[in-house]
This record gives structure tokens, sequence and C-alpha cells, in this order.
């Protein structure tokens, strides 16, 4: 099978960069093995696209009398995305061929590098939700060796552990909804449940019961098992209020960031869901469209304040898979493919198109030993003139996802837009402010992406003696260029409905109507507006500024609308202090109650340290006896005494008989 | 014959009266006493409904297994404890505490 | 009450109170000779049970093994019991610290007692459970655990051995000194 | 001979028919005794003889296990001592490996091998103690539950206190022996409650009957004290003190045997203790297991996990884990008759097999690079890479990602309760998935630092290292692929589990 092999490959070559990486370091194997692999996919693309889905399975193993299967299922869905990830993967590889030539780990990276192609890949060909949480898991292990690529920076440290910690509170999420279905139908089988007479298509809900192949269960339970599997593609897509690992994992290389955040590890979640889309229900779905659109907007009014180049496109990641997010929750997946396609390319366009720039500055500063931040858009100005190739290409990204007409992004956002106003025309109540919501998101994104590529390439010159990226480089990003204009798409330039990849999903018709024509039109002449005023605030004249440093909206956009430090203060904290309490009950049995009441606020062990103190006084003052007493009741109770870790274990065991059979 | 819930009690209270032993005395080999107590209040129950069980006599048999496996038990903890003295020089449980979190 | 249930009723008392009071003295050679009292009470109310070998083995076993063995023990890791008998006047007062042990001591004590509390088992409800009949004075109890040692016991007799084989051999190693050191 | 016993001959052939199903015990117990004589008499000629001998008993009495195969009795053996099934078979290869393992560790550990007195009677002693752990997953008489159990244990405190070579592992001998003392006398006196209500020490119908007919009061308290007997030996909460402080003192070798194989024995004999209970499917009308064992397992979770994250002592964050993931196990127990049982067996597999090897990395890592604590594990990845590598994968284990046989267990487990969830909608099931899901991922906060401090963290330049002892880490290297291959083709082992 060809769509094996080409998932195998990168696999193969992460291990042939890990075993023979003395000559030319890898990059030669690695790129080669890239090459393949796209030529595989392609191949596998040509032949089953718009052709019947492939579906080959062997047993995998049995227990009790349920038996598992492992297979490939090649449909649509799954030899797009394949296409996709191989495409940029293989444009990734030769970008990075340059870009980490001179880091002494470069061996190590192509073999992360290939083992993440490798589970991706196996994730959107494997057949059955265990395979898929199989590779699903890799993938988080993979891009968690990435992000902590530079292991020597403390914030790549803590960022790849955030990651890890997120997407693992995600999994459980997907294991939970696993276990619910097969609980419901005993199969994970993705053909058997969610093709169109699957099981779950085919298992009625009738009267607040969910009938399964082997059961049923409350109706309750079939939203819950939408609402996990939606809470597991939130944190590896990063949707409120899992998203804050996003924009710290721009700590790894900038490739990296390009291939994993944002083109393909992120886009994981919302394949899931348009895997699964059959098993939502009306509850969940509204979920769904609520937190996508909230994410988006939230995520673009963040993007307006960031100072941190990648900062801002991760952030504008967050916001464009909020598109994607909504748009399944709208009962729109096919748009939400559609825009995951387009967004894929353009956005690791943008990430390459940064990395150039932060490459050539990080070199200049290098230089002449200046600690300026390379990726500080705000010591940036002038590279029009330097670098007008990356300009070029940056600019059409920009437009592409500012959504001009022309424009591949153009296309796909109009997908989500339309199907939106569609859906929002059928709500009645507070939920038809989505549309739009996600239409003043789109003016935002036009704002800040054109801020960006003002503050970078416009106004006057700064550096000196900066030059074009290196060619390996470049033309990855020019392929990626071309990828961002309509043609690939549509021969049509305005509509999306001539699309390919619209039509070669199950194309249910919008009926839109008049959203057709002036939603494109609003769309099209907002982000024009938007960018004229951010010619306005930036480009013109530098100083001007819409935002004052000391504007509270400011900083609440800056900090990510603190997120992350409600997070500290709701969850880390909580965990931190029980199992610091549970830690002090351990260590010092009985005594340990005092340290853990103290332990539950600073006062509270003030006052124990005070309790101490005046004990000790006590005893110099005469109370000797009495405080010696006492101190060694207390002390009988440190811990390290097999005698009270006895006495303990007995009062446990007969309070809880107590509590048993007394109460 | 005294009757059987009465060596119940007996026993019970030899029991509490080792489990105090052990969770107070400042000497292991007084803890080894206590624990020696509550084997015996065992031995007790078994030797003391041994009685009704004529055909397979399992209490008494039982009650030599604890016996013996006691002692063997004994000479082990008192070979540690004498370990233990050489690096504490003191066999108060309460005192050997390195060990701890 | 006859003569039979008073001697019981007596080497009960002897019982507990000794084993209170080897647990409640501070003097610790006083507490280990009324082990050896509380030891030789429940030797007799075995005999009074009808279990005379257990009896014999208790006094045998403990007596002349476990209680020689802990007194070594004793002379070897306390050096200062040779120059004073008692423990610090100091000690006494931490007798408040055995407070908390005393309560759960006394609570597993009031569980026990409450659920041992007429239970009747002399009762021929209990008798029902155990249906080969009772044990007479005058059976020979040797010969019987002999007997039942060799066949129901077999297995649990050989691998007791093998027991205490290892607790002998692994006792010795701990004891002993090493074959190179001083 | 005697009008009681008139047909002599016909119990002792009820007797010797029952030895050939003891074959592999019958192979440990020869190689023990032919280990004393071979210490006492050969072993300052060879000085491994012992060793080999060992490991020549415990393979013969696996490769015995493996030949009898379907040959098991259909009835219980030596006059309802003993009861030999799949079930047992199974535990039994898994002590024998576990033995196996030690033995590897044994070899290659420093301390153990230059320790004055020799190394000879601790191999003698793990033979008797396997024993005992092989009869302790048979016993079906309370007699042969306390024999057993006992001699696990008295063989554990001396293993403990072998080498005493520091003040710590005496510390943690004395107490061990005390610890275990007190709580098998309080076993013993539940075993005693018991024949006092039932007038019988066979685990069967006559008991479970015996304790119904008292109240239900008087059968808890009896039950209670035997579990917490039994709670020793797996260390569940509130039975735990000990074992963080036992195992960080005990030697490496010591602890990665303990904290495994009698572990697992223990697990064995709970089995058979509650089968007894649930068989008769009375169980519940005096003692409500099920809730018990399911607070029981969401407070050893806890406890076990939280305690572990605060901890820098390798050896002792691993106690801590170890006593989280019997909590994990004990919640297969309380689903049984929802594929708790294959649940269980499959768990117990693979986390003997990880524990050993976390285990064995870890006695590597401090042999070494005398490196005992997380903060001293820091720059150590780049030193010794295939170790630390290794090592990354068996934790990924025990945190239970794929595509590791610790992912395949927990999925077991989880689904497991998950069905007792659906069958019964108690409250209590779902608790421990919430429980077991969330502290899975707390283990991997403490998980997290090892590889965190050896990869990322640079260390102190000096770091002694001596000499190489390589095989440990082949050895390693070698359970890794296990858990691997398990991982992807669970098949291996669920193929021939019983259940």
């Amino acid at each position: 099978m060809l769509a094996c092999g080409a998932a195998v490959i990168p696999l193969l070559g992460a291990i042939a960069t890990y075993t023979f990486s003395k000559r030319n370091r890898g990059s030669g194997i690695a790129i080669a093995g890239s090459v393949l692999t796209f030529v595989l996919s392609a191949l596998v693309f040509y032949t089953t696209w718009d052709h019947t889905a492939i579906h080959r399975q062997i047993s995998w193993f049995t227990i009790g009398d349920l038996t598992f299967t492992a297979g490939v299922l090649l449909n649509n869905l799954s030899v797009l995305m394949l296409f996709l990830i191989s495409g940029i993967s293989l444009l990734v590889h030769i970008y990075s061929a340059a870009y980490m030539k001179l880091d002494p780990r470069l061996p190590v990276y192509w073999t992360c590098l290939g083992l993440f192609c490798f589970s991706m890949m196996a994730l959107v060909v494997a057949d059955s939700l265990l395979l898929i949480y199989l590779f699903w898991e890799l993938v988080g292990f993979s891009s968690y060796l990435l992000i902590g690529f530079w292991n020597t920076r403390q914030a790549a440290v803590l960022a790849n552990k955030k990651a890890f910690i997120i997407n693992r509170i995600g999994d459980i999420g997907f294991l939970a909804g696993i276990m619910v279905l097969f609980s419901q139908y005993h199969t994970l089988d993705l053909v058997t449940l969610f093709s169109d007479h699957g099981l779950v298509a085919s298992s009625p809900r009738i009267g607040g019961v969910w009938v399964g192949a082997t059961g049923q269960l409350s109706q309750a339970w079939l939203t819950i098992a939408g609402a996990v599997f939606f809470f597991g593609a939130m944190a590896k897509s990063a949707q409120f209020p899992l998203h804050t690992w996003l924009p710290d994992a721009m700590e790894g290389p900038t490739p990296v960031s390009s291939l994993i955040h944002a083109a393909t590890m992120v886009a994981a979640g919302v394949f899931l869901l348009v895997r699964v889309f059959p098993l939502f229900d009306q509850t969940v779905l509204l979920l769904i469209a609520s937190i996508g659109t909230f994410t988006a907007f939230m995520a673009a009014t963040i993007a307006l304040a960031q100072h941190d180049i990648k900062k801002i496109l991760a952030w504008s990641t967050i916001s464009q898979l909020g598109y994607m997010i909504a748009a399944i929750g709208m009962g729109s997946p096919e748009s939400a493919m559609f825009h995951l396609a387009t967004h894929a390319f353009f956005k690791c366009l943008l990430f390459l198109s940064a990395g150039a720039v932060i490459h050539e500055l990080q070199h200049h500063y290098a230089k002449s030993g200046d600690t300026t931040d390379p990726q500080d858009i705000r010591n940036m100005g002038g590279l029009r003139k330097k670098m007008p190739v990356t300009f070029i290409v940056m600019t059409i990204a920009a437009l592409a996802l500012a959504g001009f007409p022309g424009t591949s992004g153009f296309l796909s956002k109009d997908a989500v837009l339309v199907s939106a106003f569609g859906w929002g025309a059928a709500e009645q109540n507070v939920f038809s402010v989505i549309p739009y919501l996600l239409f003043v998101t789109s003016l935002l994104t036009a704002f800040y992406v054109a801020r960006l590529i003002f503050k970078v390439f416009f106004g006057p010159a700064g550096q000196e003696e900066l030059h074009e990226a290196p060619a390996p480089m470049r033309w990855p990003m020019i392929v990626l260029a071309l990828c961002c204009l309509f043609p690939l798409f549509s021969v049509n330039p305005v509509s999306f409905e001539s699309a390919w990849i619209m039509a070669g999903f199950y194309l249910n018709a919008v009926e839109a109507g008049a959203y057709h024509t002036y939603v494109p039109v609003l769309v099209s002449l907002g982000g024009t507006a938007a960018v004229f005023f951010a010619w306005f605030c930036y480009g013109r004249n530098r100083s001007g500024n819409i935002f004052t440093d000391k504007g509270m909206l400011y900083r609440f956009a800056l900090n990510g609308w603190y997120f992350d430090k409600l997070y500290l203060a709701v969850f880390v904290k909580p965990v931190v202090l029980l199992s610091r309490i549970l830690f002090g009950f351990d260590k010092k049995v009985v005594d340990g109650l005092v340290n853990a009441v103290g332990s539950l606020g600073l006062s509270l062990s003030a006052v124990s340290r005070w309790t101490d103190r005046y004990l000790v006084d006590a005893a110099v003052n005469g109370l000797g006896s009495i405080s010696k007493t006492i101190g060694n009741f207390t002390r009988n109770f440190q811990n390290g005494r097999v005698q009270y870790y006895l006495l303990a274990t007995v009062a446990g065991v007969l309070l809880f008989f107590m509590f048993t059979y007394f109460l | 014959m005294i009757p059987l819930e009465h060596y119940l009690l007996i026993s019970a209270a030899l029991f509490c009266i080792g489990l105090y032993a052990v969770f107070t005395r400042r000497n292991a080999i007084q803890v080894l006493i206590g624990i020696e107590f509550m084997i015996n209040a065992a031995v007790i129950n078994f030797v003391a409904f041994s009685k009704y069980d004529k055909a397979k006599l399992g209490g008494q048999v039982f009650a030599l297994f604890a016996i013996v496996l006691a002692a063997a038990g004994v000479a082990v903890a008192l070979a540690i404890i004498l370990n233990v003295y050489k690096y504490y020089k003191t066999i108060d449980p309460g005192k050997i505490d390195e060990l701890r979190d | 009450m006859n003569p039979g249930e008073l001697i019981c009723y007596i080497l009960a008392g002897v019982v507990v109170i000794s084993a209170l009071v080897v647990v409640l003295t501070a003097n610790l050679v006083r507490s280990v000779f009324l082990f050896f009292v509380t030891l030789f009470a429940l030797a007799g109310l075995y005999v009074f049970s009808l279990a005379d070998f257990v009896a014999v083995t208790q006094v045998i076993v403990y007596v002349g093994g476990v209680l020689v063995l802990m007194l070594f023990a004793f002379m070897l890791s306390n050096k200062e019991l040779l120059n004073s008998l008692r423990q610090p006047a100091a000690a006494k007062l931490s007798m408040l610290t055995n407070i908390p042990a005393g309560i759960v001591a006394a609570g597993v004590f009031t569980v026990l007692a409450i659920s041992t509390k007429g239970l009747q088992l002399a009762a021929p409800s209990g008798m029902s459970l155990f249906p080969a009949g009772m044990l007479n004075a005058g059976d020979n109890t040797i010969h019987l655990l002999g007997v039942r040692l060799m066949t129901n016991y077999l297995l649990p007799f050989e691998l007791a051995s093998v027991f205490l084989l290892m607790a002998l051999i692994g006792a010795a190693h701990l004891a002993r000194k090493g074959k190179e050191s001083t | 001979m005697d009008q009681q016993f008139p047909d002599i001959t016909g119990t002792f052939s009820a007797v010797t028919g029952g030895i050939r199903y003891l074959m592999p015990e019958i192979a440990l117990v020869a190689a023990f005794l032919l280990g004393v004589i071979i210490d006492l008499f050969f072993s300052r000629r060879f000085r491994h003889a012992v060793l080999i001998c060992a490991a020549a008993g415990l393979g013969a009495a696996a490769w015995l296990t493996l030949a009898a195969g379907d040959d098991l009795p259909a009835d219980p053996l030596f006059y309802g001592m003993i009861f030999s099934s799949v079930f047992s078979n199974v535990f039994k290869l898994v002590f024998y490996g576990v033995a196996l393992l030690f033995l590897v560790l044994c070899f290659f550990n420093r301390q153990l091998q230059q320790h004055a007195k020799g190394t000879g009677d601790l191999y003698n002693i793990l033979l008797v103690v396997v024993l005992g752990m092989s009869f302790m997953s048979m016993s079906i008489n309370l007699l042969m539950v306390y024999l057993s159990v006992e001699m696990v244990s008295v063989g554990s405190y001396l293993m403990v206190g072998y080498i005493s070579g520091n003040s710590r592992q005496a510390e943690a001998s004395i107490k061990y022996a005390l610890f275990g003392g007190a709580c098998s006398a309080i076993m013993l006196y539940g075993i005693s409650l018991i024949y006092a209500f039932t007038g019988t020490l066979d685990l069967g119908e006559i008991m479970v009957r015996g304790l119904e007919n008292v109240p239900s009061l008087s059968s808890a308290t009896a039950i209670t004290l035997v579990l917490a007997g039994i709670g020793f030996k797996l260390s569940f909460v509130p039975v735990h003190f000990w074992s963080p402080d036992v195992y960080e003192g005990a030697p490496t070798p010591v602890t990665a045997f303990l904290s495994t194989g009698p572990k697992i024995a223990g697990f064995a004999l709970l089995l058979i203790f509650l089968m007894t209970f649930f068989v008769a499917a009375e169980g519940h009308r005096f003692f409500d297991f099920k809730n018990t064992i399911s607070v029981i397992a969401i407070m050893t979770m806890v406890v076990g996990n939280f305690s572990a994250v605060w901890q820098d002592n390798i050896k002792r964050m691993l106690a801590y884990s170890s006593i989280g993931h019997t909590g994990f196990i004990l919640m297969g127990f309380v689903s049984l008759d929802h594929g708790g049982f294959r649940a269980m067996f499959f768990y117990v597999i693979v986390y003997a097999l990880m524990n050993m090897a976390a285990f064995m990395l870890a006695d590597y890592v401090e042999q070494r690079a005398n490196a005992v604590t997380a903060t001293g594990y820091a720059g150590l990845g780049k030193r010794f890479p295939l170790a630390f590598t290794i090592f990354v994968v068996v934790l990924i284990s025990l945190t239970g990602i794929p595509p590791t046989g610790g992912f395949i267990g927990k999925l077991l487990i989880f689904s497991s309760v998950w069905g007792q969830y659906r069958a019964t909608h108690a409250l209590l099931p779902l608790a421990m998935l919430i429980t077991g899901a969330v502290t899975t991922v707390i283990s991997l906060f403490y998980y997290l630092k090892i590889p965190l401090n050896a990869w990322l963290r640079s260390g102190d330049t000096a770091v002694t290292i001596t000499t190489k002892n390589g095989l440990l880490v082949y050895t390693a290297f070698a359970i890794m692929l296990i858990l691997l291959a398990v991982g992807i083709f669970p098949q291996l082992i669920t193929a021939y589990l019983p259940g």
C-alpha cells in the first residue's frame, strides 16, 4: 500500500538519520525521504481523490471476545490531509536544511522531525479511534521534543512541559470519548461507526435514550461523548480555554513552529472533529461553534497588541483555528477543511518568512554583538528593500490571511463566513451574534496582519548589510506563495463553491442566497479599510499608535487576556497546594495536621510559628517540664518513626471502620 | 468451662494491650513483646475454639504454627535490632528516624 | 462456679494484669520478667482449653527460646541497663504522650468487644458449624495432632521446616561478623 | 491403627498424588537446599556458584510451570490447602521472571558483590521468598495463607537488612520488621476471629456461610483485620507508611524486588480472598468489598501520586509511584466481572516489567554516576544516552502513554471500571475513573522530572563514572522492547491470560 509507505518513510528516515548521521549530518537522508514521501502521497492522492474510499484492515489483538483491528482508511479527507502534510513537510525540510545548518544537534532535529511527520501521517490514515489516539499521543510527544529542541533555553523547557501537559489533559477527554463510544458500540472502527449508514448514524435517539449496538445509555452520554471529543480537540487545536500552550510553543525553532504549530499538528484537532462529526448533537455543535468563535475573536484581539513577530502569528493561528472549529460547529465541516488547507499554506509561509527575517537579523546581531531581540517588530523596519523576495511572498500570505480577493484565503474565509451567516439566519437567539463576531474578527485580522507587514517592511531602514535569505530558504517560500493564490484551489477567483476541495466533500448546499454576494464584498471592503487604517497608524509615520502602552485594554490584550495567570491561580496552585497538603500529611503523620493547616495560608503558618516560639520561650521562663512534655508530645508524632506509622495505620483503619459501621 | 465469649474478651484485651505496647514502648525489644502479645491473643482464640473442631483440630495446629513462626520472626527481628544498635547506639524506634520525607 | 472455671478466671486475670504491667512499667527488666509470667499463665489457659500440647510448645518455645533470646538482646543492646535499672525519671512525664496511642488501643478494644459480644458461640447455633463434635478432656490430643500433622497439614508442616531453615540462615547471617572484616 | 483413621494408605496416597503438581516448588526447595550446601563448601572457590544454582532453580521452576501446561488438578490439593490453576501459574511465572531479573541486578550491584559476608545467603533467602510467593498465589486455606505471607515477610526483612552496610539500611530493615510483625499479628488475629466465627480455615462456601451467621459487624471486624494484613504486602493506604522509608533505605536491587514480587503476590492473595466471597455472591451482605476497595483505591492513588510530586530521591519517588500503581490496579478488583480480571493480570505483568526496568536504570545510574536524586541526574542524559533513552520509554510506559504496554494496561483497567459504572451507575466507579485520570496527569509531573533533568539541564562537570556494567542496560533495553511490543501487540500477553 502506497499510503502505508508514505507514512512509514519518515519513520525510516528518522531512524536512518539517527543511525547514519555522521556524514552530511542527516540532511540528505531527511530531504530524500521527504521527497519520496511527497511523491507517494501525491500518487495516493491522485488515485484516491474523488474515488471510492479504500479501507484495508487486519486483526490487531483480541481481548476476551473483543477484537481490535488496525488498518488504513483512505477517503477524500485522509488523502487531502496526507497530501497537505507531505507537501508542507517537504518544503519545511528543504527550508530547515538552511535554517538549521549551524545547529550542532542537527541529526537529532531531523530525527524528531521525521518522527513527527510519521506520526502525523499515520494519524490521518488510521482507520480506528484507538490507532488515532496512539498517534495522537505520538504527535504530542514528538512536538514535545521539538518545542524543547533548544533545551538550553529555560523558556523552551518550560514551554514544552506546558504544551505536553495541556495536551495530556486534552487526551484524557479523547480517551474518555473513546471509552463511551466503545462501551456503546463495542468497536472503534471509523467506517463502522461514522460512515453514512454507520452505527452512529443509525442508532436512534428516542425519548432521551441513546440506543446503541449493545445496550442503551441516557442521551446525556451522547452529549458528553461529543463534548469530551471536542475537549481533546480543544487541547490539540489550541481552543479556549486550553489555548495557552501554543504561543509559548513558539520557543521552538521557526521551521518547527511553521510545520507543527501552524500547518499540521494543530490541524489534528480539526481533523478529529471532522472524522467524528456524525457524533455531535445540537448541544455539542452549539458549544463547538461558540467556543470556536470566541477563540477566534479573543485571539485576534490579543494578536493586535503583541510585539514578538512569532507571537503575533501564533495568536493568529489560534484565531484561524477558531474559524475552523466554528465552521464545524455550524455544521459545515467542508468549509472547515477548506480553510484548513488554505490556512496551512499561507500560515506556513508567514512563519517561514518570519523565520527568514529572524534568521537574518539574528546573524546581523550576532555579528555586531548586539543583544536586541531579533523577534521584536518594534526593532524592525524598512526591510522591504533589503529582502524584496521575502517582502513579496509575505505580503501575499498576509493578504491571504486577511482574505483579499485573488488569494486562497479569500475563498476559504468566505466559505466559512457564508455558511456562518446562513447558519446564523436560522438561529433566533443570542447565538445569531456568532457570524457578526466572526466578521469583526476578520477585520481585526486584516488590521493586525497589516500592522505586522508595515512595521517590518516599511518605514526607515534601521539595519545595514542585510540581504536575502539563502536559496534553500527562499525557494520553498516562493512555492508556498504560489500556493496561496486562488488557482490552486479554484478556477473562479471569487466563488468558493467552485473550489475542488469543497466539491470533494459532501457539499450540502448552503441556503444563503444573498449572503453569497454581500459577504465577500463586505469582507473585502472592510479588510481594505482595516489595512488603510493600519497604514495610517503604522505605515505612514511610525510614531502613530492607536494603542497607548498604558491603556488597560492594551495590557489586557498584550498579556493574552491574563489566561496564564488565571490558570496559575485557579488550577496549578490548588494542585500544588493539594499535593503539598498530602505531602505534609504523610511527612508528619499526625503532627502534619498542623503543618497542613499551616500551608493553607501564610497567616496560619505564622500563627503556628508563633506558637512554637512561644512554647520555646515559655520553656526558658520556667514552664520547663510542661513545655517539654508538650514538645515531646509533638515530637512523638514526627516523621520517620515506625511506631507512629503503625499508630496512624491502626487509627486510619479504625476510623474507616467506625465511619462505615457506626455512622 | 468458661464461656467462649469470655475467651474472646480476654484475647481482645491482650491484643489491645499488645497494640498499645507496640505504639508506645521506647525499646524495640518491648515492641516485639507487644507483637508477641498480639500473636498470643490470636492463639487464645484458636485454642479455645479448637475444642469444637475435633475432626481437623485446625485451631490447635494453627496455634502451633503461629508459635513456631513467631519464634522464627523474633529471632530475625532480634538480629536486625542488634544490627541497628551497631549504628545508632540505641534501639528506641522513636530515635531511629533518618529515613523520612 | 466450679474450681476449674475459677482457676481459668484467675489465670485470665493474671494474663491481663501481668500484660498490663509489662506494658506500663518503666522498669525494663521487670517488664521482661513479667512477660515470662504472662506466657506461663497463657500456657495454663491453653491447658484448660484442652490444648496440652500447645501449652507445652508455648512453654518450650517461648519461655525456653524467645525469652532467653530477648534477654540476651537486652544485655547486648542496653549497656546502661547494668548501671541503672530504671529509665530516666523524665520518661514518666512522657506518659502524656501516650494518650493518642491509648485512645486508639481502647477504640480497637471497644470495636472488638462489641463485635464479639453476645455471639453465644457455645450455643447449638454455633455448634452446628462444627459438625465433627467436641474434644473431651480425656482425648489424646497429641495423638490426634500427630495424625493431622502427617496428613491434613503435611504441606504446611514441610513448608514451615523450609521457612525455619531460611530464618535460621538469615538471622545467622545478620548476626555474624564478615569473613574479611575484623 | 485407629478407628478414626481407617484408611491410612488412602489418605497418604491423597497426599502423594498432589506432589506432581508441585514440581516447580520442589525445584525451588531443591535449589535452596543445594544452595545452602554450596554456600558452605564451595563459595570460596566459585564466587557465583550459589547465584548459578539459584538461577538454575528458578529457571527449572519456570520451565516446569510452563511444561505442566494444561495438566492442572481438578480439585484442591493436600486436603484443601492449595489449588493450582491457570491463574496461579501466570502469577508464578511473573514471580520467577522478577526473581531472575533480581539476580541480574544483584550480579551487577557493586555494594552487594563487595559485601564481606558474601551474597550466597541472599540467593538462598530469595528462593524461599519466591517459594512463599508462589504458595501465596495458590493457598486456599488460611493456615497456608498465613504461613506463606510470613515466609515472604520474614524473607523480605532479611533481604532489606542483608548488607546493613550503613545506618539507613539497618533502619529500613528494623522499620520493615516491626511494621510487618505488627501487621502480620493483626492479620493473624483476624484469621483467629474468622476461625472462631466459622470453625473452618478453608476459604470456601462454609466460611462464607459461617460469616453470614454472625452479625455483620463481627464478620466485618474479622475481614477488616485480614485485609489490613494483606494490605501490608500491597502497601495501600492506610497501610502504606512503611514503604517509602523501606524502599529508600534498602539496597536498590532489593527495593526493585520488593516493590514488584511480594506486591504482586499480595494481589494474587487478595484475588483469592475476594473470589471466595464473590463466587458465593453473598459477600456484600456482611462486608461491602467493592465500596471499601474503591475508597482504598482512590485514597491510594491520591496519596501515592501527590506525595511523589515532592520527592527528589529517585527511589523514594518510585516508591510513592508504586503506591499509586497499587491504587490503580485495585480499580481492576472492583470490576472483576467486567473484564477487570484480565485487565488486572495484564497490568500486573506490565507493571512488573516496567518497575523492574525503572529500578534497573536507577541502579545503573546510581552505580555509575553516584546520582540518587532527580537533581543529581542533571546533565547525565548526554553521558549515558542509551540508559536514559530507555529510561524515558519506561517512564512513558509508567505514565501510560501509547505506544507502550503501560497504556494498554491503563486502557484495559479504565474500560473495565467504565463497564462497572455502566452496569451499576454507582458514584464510586465514576469517582475512581476521575481520580485515575487526574492522577495520571499528576504522575506526568514527577516522571517528567527525570528526563527533564537528565536531558535538558546541564549538570556538574565532575561526575565520577565508575566501572561499566553494560549488560544491565541491555537487560533494561530488552524489557523496553518487550514493553513497546506489548504496547503495539497486546495479543502477546492477552492470548495467554486466563479469565
